[in-house]
């Protein structure tokens, strides 16, 4: 029987059941391989409930630092009997299956392609501990312990994490090694161990891993970071999976980083408000009122948020709006992932409204935009969309270390302040003195007779007096084109990448890649291997919107162009085509919309598909033929 | 449209503390019908807070839609003024009050405005008890939409067009006093003598302050059959007196022996309740509750300070904030720098 | 000095002080000329307030039938001190300027090339009338009596119209028609009458308006009247400017036609909502529950709306949505007319979602659209909305008469009934029996045993089981978009017309224009326009998204398509490149999106410059041409 | 997960007097944590409408979003149901019994789903008095996004990680018995004998019947300093017992002479209450605030039914609507036809 082999390169996957303590357990697997130099990402897919629903955590190593899913499972280790079913199906041929032997495997769940190793979980847990709670708690370990064994991983990498972990607690470490040793001798004892896909310490990761320092960490951590280090002093916010985290670790690194030294009073204010409406409400009175301000939300909370998203819009009140995206629509599946709050975020509200969003696709870009974002949203006095979504947000990813310019200034953007009002000559708060769109705000409080005006959702002259008149809404709208017009000159630029040299093409189209956020990853890898099999393919990531005018000229200048996202209705090239008026034949989608998130393999199945279909050749004229 | 117009020469010139005049305290031009209810409150405001000598530019002035909610534009030129979105003034005044905490924040709204689409948003801007002043100009109709009965139209209230409003109306003054705002007061728009030291009052008060205006809709609501209207709450107002006298100056009246309660609020100032017999308790929640459900029942709206607590803790304090505005800090305060963040990338490896 | 002339072509507007009753009597003017049988189209154009401020209305008559605004004013009735300056500077060359001359006309106000006519209409009402009320009531009579000496209208159509208004109060008749006569007298005495621009009875009108009868009136009544005929039951709103109007109509006509003849009772329920969110909800409930709901509402409620609107999508719930429009984004001008809710009501809510949309042109199709479109919901299962606008919904318009079929019966689309459910093999909610993406639906409390399903807003399965299974979730969601082709069979289709022949063409570009709502009525007269100047453009009125598949036809088959709306971004045009894969380049705007109606000149003005400028020459390949 | 078992085979064999057995009533099985105080919920409710002997398929249940929004899947499965969104179900059920007045609606929320997002929503749905029976799964907690504290979180309750919640807690029986609710009760989830009859009697009640029931979060809200857990609820509850006999059926229990006071519904049912020495009354709204606060203040959660307005007047009365259910409406009774529209059109010219 075929023995699937790899060092360095293979997918893991645990089932288990929610509420069980599996998750730390899972971690340590992950991290430990990190540890060990070896690129590793974790996937957390867990159901919309407490407990005792089935939970999966898929861990893929990729010597190559591959980070998006790739597809398909070499190593399942199952111990939640309600969906082993679905689970042996899901090995690949050739793949392994740990599973809890304490009650034997069902007939039917036996198939003559895939290895099984049966390891008596729970037995060897209720021999080995008094209490129940414990039972479950360390069974997550054992297996740990015995994946040791299969696939190599260095034991003293283990315990350090453990140590780590538990510092100071010394009983729990000794029992949690206790566990690790209990199944890595059961798996030693009874298996041929390590198998044939295993780990190999510096082993043959790609050069951008090995020169590297990493970092493991999720994306609404780093987001929280970037707002604390971005300044950010005002947080309001409504629970919702899965952007609740973003403002949990707000609070805890500001009960940290922000408390006055001298009275030990705090210098940032979190209000979890009674709901999204209330939550962005927070936010833009905070910011109209001069503090760098935001929410974190999801899809649901988005929605709600529309009519202020369009208040800050057009009343230019600085805000900061961190959307981690899940499957849509309604409630949808709330723990499932997915970038399908595109267009209700790029045109939040009623009436003509365009929004600035930023796209990041790492941990540090989390940390990197949202700290941006204030700035941003102070500098163009609208409102700033961080597009993040579950999977970046709530899964553990290798980064490269956040870092931080010690002689960064906040840019406040335009606010005068009391001396600057006494020496400007004319002051009116929506006069567009320098031409950009962008005019000078002042602040409550700053000074006795000047600079006071009035805010307000309804249409107003330039002096801020409140107006009817079709002359002075339509000076103030075409304003806010011109604005968003400036945006592109301040938001993050898209990435290219040199093309990957291929030698025998097999098309003489020139061939683009346009994707985003989390689709990134996968992107590269799919255009790795498309590469291989003669397919070049140049790529360009997506940053932020309003888009910059290089992605024009990528889309120009290639015949087709893929726009790799997902969500159902291609929404990133709905926005492309919108807004850089773009023949939309030029521009492919490539979809993936389950909820968990789009793999290398499925990226480039399309494209392959796509590229050999008889469509593509009849429809697409190459720019660089003669024909035209 | 209507203009706040001074009834003499003279108080206009008239200085305060700060040197200011009352023209200094007003707004733009009312663009309201003549006669609304509304301007009458936007002139208590600008009164009260010239009496109080408030330097007009430490105001930040919020509402949200509706004519009540127009009204921010009509004092208080020198403040800046947010009118938001209708029914949501609470959170963008909590977000306002926690960016800044050393300005006076004066909210204003309407019937429409809070009791109905605002409703969730006032409960919990109450359960915050974020330092403001609140005054909702209630008029039981929505004016700028043309005169819908509003959730404050009274049970039996007969509309311009005649319908009846089968619906309990929503009794805003209750209903703070029962969620546990920390400050309640009720009046009537044509009653300047109370409405000015109630407002002044709700203003030095540390807390939410909320004050519940009887505010008559000329234009919509001012007709027999209607609850609100002039002549109606004219005829059932049950007043109790009240004076406001800040910290450090000194009683400019005298009242008969006996017949003047005093409540002393955080920061000094004094308040005077001038109703003897009534027995009435201004730190009593249940009592407070009972006093007004007993006025409904025999017909009389129970107006002046209906509860107040004056050891009220605001957001800020609850929340353990900075004393220095949070907008007011930079950088060095905010930034925790590069060596942080190191040793945070370090816990990560 | 020039004189403008024309016999029932022009443009009266009168210049008021909102809140002195003007609106009855500058009515009372344009009912007068309707009822004369001469084409008119009144606006009323009003500011957010309720008293003392400047409101205008503007009518303008046309022979031909043209009923969008021309732009320019011709004859000016200006009895507002506030805002005559600029009521002065509006006036065309030549044309007349009608003022209260109580008060001597300040120098500055004086033109030289126009005509003054000076009337003391509040001297004539102090003298003539006791108390001020009536005073400020009948001068509004009194210039619609000096206007009837002035533009040579029938006097007794003039007292008819009192007497329909007035029935049974004569003295309210005869002082007002004792106003009118001391108008009319004035003007005859002091002035020649008539003026060269005048009203003549069965004049030249146009074919199509002399063949056919018509009525005068509102979109949002006849939306009313839709509903009531379309068996609407459940009405729930929140006010809001300009689509309270919607649901007072219904009420009264519900209030006249929907009492139980038996009990007195009603077979009807209108519920004013707390706001926006709750009135949706109440509709979505009422139609989740098997009955025909409804809810109107504008702007800031649609934004409010979207979560709904996304859960409505997603559960599958009938509910319709009367939309209209006003001046975004945020508060804008609400009592101006914009058509830019497009985008934000065909994606409402965050995730991917399509919404069906309907769009009438007149009030004909108001009542029409409104009455199909609980036919549509209720087939398709999703909700609908009515995009009307202020202008539409708000003014009155010439329509053709509202017609019934007594046949009609009511689509109630695929609900089973008990006897249905018993004979029914296997029933899942969301089983594609049919293959159109349609399911069959139960209601609470039709079979003791069959058919009771949850409904939610998350994922589920066929069975209506709720599930996180990606692969349940893709065939839900591609079922949904399958349901939004199928729309296509259903919605209104698109219009043409026979194209106008063009002697001299100036070009041999293929010209099209695309429109819809209240930008179709000036489109239609801009495009004759432009037939006489050499420019031949055929048309096409869009009436519902999804579009219909000979849009496509339309668009591919012309080389230059103008898309005439009346927003800042263009979003109809952006939809139909989003939705029918268009090349951008091919659709050109033509925008206006100050607040009042878009003018036949505006269009006509936009379309020549841009079949003028080089850009278009150089950009636009002709389809028919060899050179490809 | 947890599923709702029996705790005697036999009552599940026992016919009700529609002939339906207690599984009847059942729902899927339930996917809350074991132990969670929902759970007890839905099988108080599954009972509830079994010994009523309502037909299951008569019933529909709604609900928002939460784990105690989820409970309607796990009980009466022969019910249709709708799981709507987050805070918004009020508005869902008012539509729903619009459309067709002869279904009993159930409603289930959480302290999230109504206290916070929903507050605006549940307390228009009391002022509209909708026919329907509303239940708060109330656990202080947000348990579906795992514990932070909702605005029925006691002030100086301590959440799981050691906070201290700054905030009053809101008190929905109270708020619902100010806003004009016309039926409030009060339970626990783990006193089954109370809620039950309270559960029947809601459902029997012509109107907005609202029941507060103290339902713990075993796992993120069940811990000491909790004051929403099990041990301190039990320790603090003061129930008041009450019975419920429906229309002609006759009592099944004897009481001690003068222990017992009883109300009879619009519907011929009765409840009795047995407290004797209490004195309470439940149709006295200012009593049944007093004796909360009361109880508030001796740190006692009184339980039982609240507030009752027998003579109540629910929504569909109120708008006079037609006794035959809307959504049987057809083309006769809706479409006036073409000669009415003919008029209509004369009208127009
Ligand atoms: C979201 C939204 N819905 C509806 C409206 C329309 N609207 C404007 S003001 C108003 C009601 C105002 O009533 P109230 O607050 O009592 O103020 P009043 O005019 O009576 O002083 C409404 C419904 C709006 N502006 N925004
Ligand atoms: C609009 C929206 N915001 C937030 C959420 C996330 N969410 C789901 S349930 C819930 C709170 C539930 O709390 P509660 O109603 O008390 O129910 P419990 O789980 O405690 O029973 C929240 C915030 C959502 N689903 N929708
Ligand atoms: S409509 Fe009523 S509330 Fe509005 S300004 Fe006029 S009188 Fe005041
Ligand atoms: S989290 Fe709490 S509320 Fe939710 S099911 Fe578990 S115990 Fe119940
Ligand atoms: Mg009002
Ligand atoms: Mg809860």
């Amino acid at each position: 029987m075929k023995k699937i082999k790899g060092i360095n390169d293979f997918v893991v996957k645990f089932a288990n059941v929610n509420g069980t303590g599996s998750a730390s357990a899972n971690h340590l697997f992950a991290k430990a391989i990190f540890r060990m130099g070896i690129p590793v990402s974790p996937r957390n897919i867990f159901p919309s409930n407490i407990q005792g629903l089935p939970t999966w955590y898929e861990v893929r190593v990729s010597a190559k630092g591959y980070l998006g899913r790739r597809g398909g499972v070499d190593l399942m280790v199952c111990v939640n009997p309600q969906s082993m079913e679905k689970d042996v199906a899901s090995v690949e041929p050739g793949g392994y299956f740990v599973y809890d032997s304490t009650k034997p495997l069902a007939p039917h769940l036996k198939r003559d392609d895939i290895h099984y190793f049966g390891i008596p979980f729970t037995q060897m847990c209720m021999r080995e501990y008094p209490n129940p709670r414990l039972q479950q708690l360390l069974k997550n370990v054992v297996y740990v312990g015995a994946l040791a064994a299969f696939l190599d991983i260095d034991f003293s990498v283990l315990k350090g994490l453990l140590n780590d972990q538990f510092k100071g607690k010394e009983r729990l470490i000794s029992s949690n090694v206790h566990a690790l040793e209990m199944g890595y001798h059961y798996a030693r004892d009874h298996f041929k161990c390590p198998l044939p896909i295993r780990l190999k310490k510096g082993g043959n990761s790609a050069p951008h891993i090995r020169e590297s320092e990493h970092i493991l960490m999720n994306g609404n951590t780093a987001a929280a970071l970037g707002a604390i280090y971005g300044g950010a002093t005002v947080a309001a916010w409504y629970p919702i999976t899965p952007s609740t985290s973003v403002v949990d670790a707000f609070s805890q690194y500001a009960e940290r980083m922000r408390i006055d030294p001298g009275s030990g009073k705090r210098n940032f204010a979190v209000v979890q408000a009674e709901d999204e409406l209330a939550a962005i409400g927070v936010a833009i009175g905070a910011g109209w009122n001069g503090v760098r301000a935001f929410t974190a939300t999801s899809g649901p909370g988005l929605s709600l948020m529309s009519e202020f998203l369009g208040l800050a819009y057009f009343a230019e009140i600085p805000v900061v709006l961190i959307d981690v995206q899940r499957s849509g629509p309604s409630t949808g599946m709330p723990t499932r992932s997915q970038q399908s709050d595109i267009l209700a975020a790029a045109y939040a509200s009623h009436g003509d409204t365009k929004q600035v969003l930023l796209f990041p696709a790492t941990p540090r870009e989390c940390f990197d935009m949202t700290a941006d974002a204030f700035d941003l949203t102070e500098r163009l006095q609208t409102p700033v969309i961080l597009m993040s979504d579950l999977d970046l947000g709530m899964n553990d990813w290798m980064s490269p270390p956040l870092e931080w310019d010690d002689d960064y200034q906040m840019d406040r953007g335009k606010v005068l302040d009391a001396q600057q009002l006494d020496e400007v000559e004319k002051w009116g708060r929506y006069l567009d003195v320098d031409g950009d769109g962008i005019c000078y705000r002042t602040l409550p409080g700053t000074h006795p007779d000047k600079g006071a005006y009035f805010t307000r959702g309804s249409s107003k002259n330039e002096m801020a007096v409140y107006s009817e008149s079709g002359d002075d809404y339509v000076q103030n709208v075409d304003r806010l084109l011109r604005k968003f017009e400036t945006a592109k000159k301040y938001v993050p630029r898209p990435k290219t990448h040199d093309p990957i040299p291929v030698k025998n093409p097999k098309t003489d189209l020139k061939l683009g890649a346009l994707f985003f956020g989390t689709s990134a990853s996968p992107s590269y890898e799919a255009v790795e291997m498309l590469a291989k099999e003669g397919y070049p393919i140049d790529t360009m990531r997506i940053r932020a919107f309003p888009f910059h005018a290089s992605m024009d000229a990528f889309i120009h200048s290639h015949d087709l162009v893929f726009v790799i996202e997902q969500n159902r209705d291609g929404q990133m090239r709905r926005l492309i085509i919108n807004e850089c008026e773009i023949p939309p034949g030029k521009l492919v989608s490539v979809l993936n919309y389950s909820g968990t998130p789009i793999t290398a393999r499925k990226i480039a199945r399309i494209i392959r598909e796509t590229l050999q279909s008889d469509d593509a050749k009849a429809n697409v004229v190459p720019l660089h033929s003669e024909t035209v | 449209m209507s203009y706040i117009k001074p009834k003499f020469r003279h108080p206009r010139l008239q200085k305060n503390a700060l040197g200011f005049t009352v023209a200094d305290y007003d707004g733009a031009i009312s663009t309201l019908c003549a006669g609304c209810g509304h301007d009458s409150i936007s002139a208590a405001i600008r009164n009260a807070c010239f009496e109080s000598a408030i330097p007009p530019h430490r105001i930040a002035k919020v509402s949200g839609i509706g004519c009540s909610s127009k009204m921010p534009t009509y004092f208080l030129g020198k403040s800046h003024g947010f009118n938001s979105v209708h029914g949501r003034m609470p959170s963008v005044a909590t977000g306002a009050s926690l960016a800044n905490r050393a300005l006076t924040y004066i909210g204003v709204s309407g019937d429409g405005d809070t009791a109905s689409i605002g409703m969730g948003q006032f409960i919990h801007l109450i359960r915050r008890n974020v330092n403001m002043t609140y005054i909702v100009a209630n008029n039981g109709c929505y004016g700028l939409t043309k005169g819908q009965d509003s959730a404050t139209a009274d049970l039996g209230s007969v509309a311009k067009g005649g319908a009846v409003n089968p619906f309990d109306g929503i009794d805003l003054a209750s209903l703070a006093i029962l969620q546990g705002a920390s400050f309640v007061g009720r009046s009537f728009s044509g009653d300047k003598e109370q409405l000015e030291p109630l407002i002044r009052a709700a203003m030095a008060h540390n807390g939410f302050a909320f004050i519940d205006v009887v505010s008559p809709c000329v234009t919509f609501n001012n007709h027999t059959g209607s609850t609100k209207s002039y002549s109606n709450t004219r005829e059932h107002l049950e007043p109790m007196a009240l004076d406001f006298v800040p910290m450090r100056e000194e009683i400019r009246t005298q009242y008969a022996e006996g017949s003047t309660q005093s409540v002393t609020l955080h920061d000094g100032s004094v308040i005077h309740l001038h109703k003897a017999d009534s027995g009435y308790k201004t730190d009593d929640r249940m009592g407070a509750l009972n006093a007004i459900q007993s006025g409904n029942d025999a017909d009389r709206i129970l107006t002046g300070l209906l509860y107040l607590d004056p050891n009220s803790k605001d957001l800020n304090t609850n929340l353990n904030l900075a004393t220095r505005p949070l907008n007011e800090l930079g950088r060095r305060e905010l930034c925790p720098g590069s060596k942080v963040l190191d040793s945070i990338n370090e816990g990560l490896r």
